[in-house]
């Protein structure tokens, strides 16, 4: 499955914006497991991804041209 | 729920008192209205480990913020009795005593006008996707976090 | 309990938006600053017996109120950790429309000067000796009351 | 005892600033009943009285040249 991956503020610095293209990834909480494996820095963090600009609360599957957005905790204002 | 564009909040750098001036002048002839609530975020010359904040470098992940932006937008519409409501927040830098959100209520009577505007800035810092990144006077920087 | 002067609050007509954004700017180099609340009051064009509300004409008992505002603002700064207070109300004729009270408060973070802000509008209302005559468009009055 | 008359708001339009030379009036209790004797339409009006600028909560004695304000509920703001 290809997605695309983009990252914000500080998670930015470490994941760029990327075209993946993995196997054995179905949903959010496999993506997480494969993110975090990837980069060892976001085990360490709080952080959560929003599909095709919607926030992800549970796990949730994925497909095939997804946008997949990870997000560090807000800080406008 | 709306059939309304969605309105655009960002700015491209610091809000400036002129441009909160000229909101403001616009609501002169809308003569239901008794009172205007107003909050401005500033941006502070922090001390952390010796070092002071120069300014504030902000990102959003803007389409999602809008969309977002516009929801929290009408349930404030449901929720009080509103004339008005305006809301800027920046992108870019900002530099320490310059202003990056403005929210902008109105109502015939004080409280919803109030009680809207405190629940705004409440939301837009909890619930928009946008990072500051603080920058320090020697040009190092941390990511700001709301606390 | 202090030393200071009494600061006037009384400003002769209506407050301008270029007031309003001068105020703000002053505070650009205060950058212990995090958050600005403000509220202004705004007259309306109000409707009774089918008349409408041209304009407010207020007048004070100004020795009075300015010692009260001055105990206000006093316990306000003691009650809450403000960075700065300012209030303004006009006196004489104020068309619908324009503003007639400016309250600004401001701290290093939102909650004190939002909380300060709303506490200040409501002593203000019920504390200072200040009285506004509606004026109607065919120049028939009645007086004001604080609801 | 002579006594200095204010009056504010809707007050003002039937009662003016004057010099009023009373007897048999030695406090604020005394002086609203001389007053809603000599100006009937205040008996049915809520209003304050201040001794010179200070606002009166309960009876309190007058002394010769105090200012006494009159005043109807406030309304500013």
């Amino acid at each position: 499955m290809k997605l695309e991956i983009i990252s914000f503020g500080k998670i930015s610095e470490f994941i760029h914006h990327q075209q993946v293209e993995i196997s054995n990834v179905t949903n959010t909480d496999q993506l997480k497991s494969y993110l975090e494996t990837s980069f060892p820095e976001l085990a360490d963090m709080k952080y959560k991804l929003a599909v095709n600009q919607n926030i992800i609360q549970s796990n949730q599957s994925l497909k095939n041209q997804d946008v997949v957005a990870i997000m560090p905790p807000f800080s406008g204002g | 729920m709306s059939e309304k564009k969605i309105k655009n909040i960002f700015v491209n750098g610091a809000i400036s008192p002129s441009f909160i001036a000229e909101s403001i002048s616009r609501h002169a002839t809308k003569t239901a209205i008794g009172g205007h609530s107003i909050f401005m975020g500033q941006i502070r010359r922090d001390e952390v480990n010796g070092k002071f904040v120069a300014a504030i470098d902000y990102t959003a992940y803007e389409e999602l913020a809008l969309t977002k932006m516009n929801e929290i937008r009408e349930e404030i519409f449901m929720k009080y009795p509103l004339n008005c409501m305006h809301v800027y927040h920046s992108l870019g830098s900002i530099n320490a005593g310059e202003i990056c959100l403005f929210v902008f209520t109105s109502s015939a009577h004080r409280k919803p006008a109030i009680e809207a505007c405190n629940e705004l800035v409440e939301r837009i810092k909890a619930e928009l996707p946008i990072w500051g990144k603080e920058i320090f006077e020697d040009d190092t920087h941390q990511w700001k976090e709301n606390i």
